[in-house]
């Protein structure tokens, strides 16, 4: 459960059993195919989730930067979004360890919709925690869970954002840990959680692999993945880390590849470092400029204040801002595998209008981040950037940040003038 | 204040542990609750160091927590609070982790520790670090003379209640019921076989997790426990102080006789109801 | 150009050229693989499209019924719908007949939003006819339409709709004739429309034909459609009827399937009938009830009154909206291979409710009407369901018309209220 | 009235063409509008039987098909106004395929042919039926003696041109420029071009699209023109008077300007000013 200094399993008593539990689960199904429950999982995120997903050529921005650009296309998983690779395995998974019900928290919304898409798939009674404020602004995806038949239970407490809506799932898990099992969205929290959703994410590089031999006949010059939580990062890194541990992937996908370059493109917000006296950093760069700490169950990388703090962290993007990392990536940062880079969100605005009007493809905001920092990459390809999501959730939040900013390259919207 | 031992805050009659968060709503105002809280009959102070993400708190005290933030609560201004107490019951100090692993100039407790030993902190409750991850933290206690007290859970496996018991000194909390703290009008059915399975643990035990009245701290007395934690009874009456403008001793009052129902409850001699 | 007595080629003579300019393109690119096209125009929706879409198991829904049924996903389509696969199609043969610039009339916005992103994929400029009351409701979409670097022109006069919209787009048509290709939206129009849309969504047939040899070992008993202008509906019979011609599709999928029912769902509205006084059908059922006419370029069934004027059409799903539909499917109705049924608005919306509640997939309302009719259906199955879209753009008329006609097994939105 | 041939309109001097969309805003101002613009000179009405979806027409005739269809106006009453017109000058219907279609019992032209020759009508332009689908309105209108007159666009190829020429008798409807209908301020450069392919047909070449002023309608007739088609000036002046509610007298008043005005261009003996 470590990963060096990192990992662990920092949580109350209350829910070390379970956690223990998961362990134990994590390693006979997910890394033993216990029932063949990988081979489930596998045949029911190709079936339901539509994997594989394309390995993109992206032509015009390959023109504009003198080398092969290739996109991988989480953006076609259903649900819009790498999400569901870890929702669907984490729900299968507590469906084979007996469980009766899932509980997740959500920020913006996008694990939360996974997870309630993959509870209404596999008919598991679904409980979302999501701040008031939260519920507010992201009225599309409270819909689509309601749709999906899950609860979302507003958190009315402090500024009713994701920070809250964890602390309350902590404390549904902990009431009801029996048989309840918490989905985490991302490779956070105690172990196994960091190793098991990075596993069901790691199909992403397994097929990024597979296709590049077909497609490129070579692997990468280098992988750029955006990184919040990371676990779309760790899903497009960890066959080349080495790191995957899900059965049954094809031959040679899981060995370690040590000259393909990892690039984790981290939020610069609206500059780097951290205001300890006013508990805010406007960035959300843990891997670049955090400092070890535990939060959340696990030793990582973090945004803190020198007391120990945690931070407000903040990004253009909903979906990056979160003041830690998962610790594995903290890890493969500290070990030289895996380079920290950010873009500042002006960056990311402007690389989410370049790919909407170059390559006909909206990203997430969290993925224009990854595309952002090709205008700094300056090897010679081929490139590949993981698209994680598609970015119609964010089309409201781009078009008045685009104004407000009068970033480069917006459109704009005169057509609603009469 | 000097430090004393944890353990003999159980030796005369059933113990009374209270909570409050540190800087809520002010250093001072702590200083003044905690005092009528001894007064109260408390022997022990459980002082929550405020941390910003307390995964193990109910509504109420991460309000509570937040209140103590925003008015400047730091872990340098807390070890100057615990300096300043004029009460001769030991102070335990209830943080997470990461704030005990950042303080002083290098990663780790040993900083924390020394420094909360010197301040007169008696032990550390920390409801983040499971037995697992404890090993740092315990050793440094040990060298500075501290007790570590660890959570037992409604859930703890008798296997880890084993782990715990090998590095528990001070006292045993009893969290009485699944869940996070608060204020609760009813003892939980699981409080009567925790403390069962701790019948022939060699250390007092302390039932923690939803006691707000003296009656709930005489049943949990009354099914084998040593003594009984409460914070968000407490935490209640300084948040309606907070939102009534009322002045500190009067909120002061109020926790001091609560304190001392609880107090009252606790060491009643009562049969429990079910056993007449 | 004629299926049976429709079809045809009913368009103003200033047209006539660049339709049998686009004719005999159609027939040398698309029939007959000229240069290459046909390969071009498959690998293009493979990588950017992300085809092939998945043949998903519906677990809950085929427990519900008794009998299988398989969801047929279009909606993980790149853009959330089918509407790609012609859109990309007709920008690419455009590109190849060195058309230099690309019009289009959208509705809902739907349309628009496919051919502006293959535009933008295939860097032609594009401009969008739109009706200003439909660009004031469908606002994601004109932002969509406008971040691909399209122009969306709204178009003032009349009702500001589809109807206009198409209008005017004929006018630019005409107008720029030469340089320009008008890329229809579905298989109506004149000839080589109908047929060359038809060809381009039958990639649907053609996968579902391969699908199920693999995964049900034998055809399906029937495949289930949504009919407005039919596009979807072609794309997912004409495998079975054997009338798609595109060119290089996999042996035995383009052969007659006879024995394979065909089931054209169309939108029962709040009833059938026409109002001929008030110049309005409370449906969108031109198949079922519809006489024949001349519109939009072909001979076809439409929604009319007895004198031969258009009447405006309804649905609760605004894709379906239509007076008219294609004229192959006029004729397949005729014949007697297409079965024209229909579901009203309200069964549609129960059956948006029913399938992301049960399955964990949002359908668009224009698929609700096909999953709707799973309900009615009394066969032994295995029965293919062609999920053309997903709902994503459908949430906010859902949620208001659900409430408001109290729709069974919609979920409560009391989370809103604090 | 009775039917007149349509080429008949074309041998005195170069003709006038005027459109109407009958209904527009009521039959009854149709009714004076057209015996005004015949007043004004015109050699020929073309009277637009309006069409729900008149895809070949730019805005200006959209809205006058808009408001004829919510005055009423149904192929019915249509004929009824021609029957009732006092003109003596041919009257040819313009209108959409479909209604030509649907008119009557079965499917098909030859119902709303006859009934068309029946009341006075003299010929059809279709702008949706191109030559290619013209078979049976072709059929039906020899039968009943009527014309059909096909638009010859500058796209227009010579084989296309052709096989119009094989089916038209009256005039050729020769669209000025591409598009769709509608005023412009100036002629075409295309015009020239368009007449000069023509140049052997045997048929009156009348130029339509864009004609709105007395000069332009001189200049497509020193270009080569037998005859101008003008309809949206005429429509704009419709519209005005409906937007201030003007008396239907004062509009047609207006409407009889502008035809003798576009009449008078049309038959002005000036040499076109390049020539000079």
């Amino acid at each position: 459960g470590k990963f060096g200094d990192y990992g662990g399993q920092y949580v109350p008593e209350v829910l070390m059993p379970a956690v223990e539990e998961l362990v134990d689960a994590y390693e006979r199904y997910v890394l033993d195919n216990e029932d063949g429950f990988v081979d489930d999982f596998r045949s029911r995120i190709r079936e339901f989730g539509g994997r594989p997903t394309p390995l993109s050529h992206a032509d015009n921005l390959s023109e504009r930067y003198g080398f092969d650009v290739y996109l991988k296309r989480e953006d076609l998983l259903h649900g819009g979004a790498h999400k569901l690779n870890n929702a669907l395995g984490q729900v299968l998974l507590a469906k084979y360890m007996g469980k009766e019900r899932i509980v997740a928290e959500t920020g913006a919304g996008q694990h939360g919709t996974a997870t309630a898409m993959a509870c209404a798939y596999l008919d598991m009674p679904c409980e979302i925690y999501m701040g008031r404020t939260d519920v507010n602004r992201q009225r599309p995806n409270v819909f689509r869970m309601r749709l999906h038949d899950a609860e979302v239970n507003p958190v009315d407490v402090g500024s009713g954002t994701l920070k809250e809506a964890i602390n309350e799932t902590m404390r549904d898990w902990a009431t009801n840990v029996e048989d309840t099992h918490y989905v985490i969205g991302s490779v956070v929290g105690p172990h196994p959680f960091p190793a098991m959703v990075r596993d069901f994410q790691s199909v992403i590089s397994e097929e990024v692999r597979e296709q590049s031999r077909e497609r490129l006949g070579e692997l990468p010059e280098a992988v750029i993945a955006c990184a919040g939580g990371g676990s779309n990062t760790m899903g497009a890194f960890s066959a080349f880390v080495g790191s995957a541990a899900l059965a049954g992937a094809p031959e040679g996908t899981q060995d370690a590849a040590p000259d393909v370059d990892l690039l984790a493109v981290e939020a610069g917000g609206s500059s780097l470092g951290v205001d300890a006296d006013e508990g805010y950093a406007p960035n959300s760069a843990s891997l670049s400029t955090g400092t070890e700490g535990v939060l959340h169950g696990a030793r990582t990388k973090l945004l803190q204040t020198g007391d120990g703090q945690i931070v407000e962290s903040h990004s253009v993007s909903a979906g990056l801002d979160y003041a830690g990392v998962g610790p594995e990536l903290a890890h493969l940062v500290d070990e030289g595998r895996v380079e920290p880079v950010n873009v500042d969100d002006d960056a990311a605005l402007e690389a989410f209008h370049r790919l909407s009007r170059e390559e006909g493809i909206i990203p997430a905001l969290e993925s224009s981040h990854a595309v952002a920092y090709l205008e700094q990459y300056d090897g010679d390809g081929p490139v590949v950037v993981n698209l994680s999501g598609r970015g119609d959730k964010d089309l409201d939040t781009v078009v008045e940040e685009s104004t407000a900013r009068d970033i480069d390259g917006a459109p704009t919207m005169e057509v609603f003038e009469e | 204040m000097s430090r004393s031992d944890l353990a003999d805050a159980f030796t005369d009659d059933s113990a009374l542990i209270s909570y409050v968060a540190a800087g809520d709503p002010s250093a001072d105002a702590t200083r003044e609750y905690v005092e009528a809280l001894v007064e109260g009959g408390s022997d022990v102070i459980e002082l929550g160091l405020p941390f910003s993400e307390p995964v193990a708190e109910g509504t109420t005290i991460q309000n509570a927590i937040k209140r103590a933030l925003d008015a400047g609560m730091t872990p340098d201004a807390y070890l100057d609070l615990v300096r300043s107490l004029d009460v001769d019951v030991p102070v335990v100090c209830m943080t997470y982790y990461n704030l005990i692993y950042q303080y002083g100039t290098e990663s780790g407790p040993e900083e924390f520790v020394e420094a909360a030993a010197d301040a007169g902190i008696s032990g550390f409750v920390v409801p983040d670090l499971p037995v697992d991850e404890s090993g740092p933290l315990y050793e440094a206690c040990r060298e500075h003379g501290l007790d570590l007290v660890f959570i037992v859970a409604p859930t703890t496996t008798e296997e880890r209640l084993d782990r715990m018991l090998d590095r528990t000194t001070g006292f045993v909390y009893v969290q009485g019921r699944l869940g996070t703290t608060g204020a609760r009008d009813e003892m939980s059915d699981d409080t009567p076989a925790a403390l069962d399975r701790l019948r022939d643990a060699d250390v007092p035990k302390a039932v923690g997790f939803g006691i707000s009245s003296g009656e709930q701290a005489r049943e949990v007395v009354a099914s084998g426990a040593d003594g009984v934690i409460v914070g968000s009874a407490y935490v209640d009456l300084i948040a309606e102080g907070v939102e009534n403008d009322d002045p500190t001793d009067a909120v002061a009052e109020r926790l001091r006789d609560l304190a001392a129902e609880l107090k009252a409850g606790a060491t009643a001699s009562v049969p429990e109801p079910e056993r007449k």
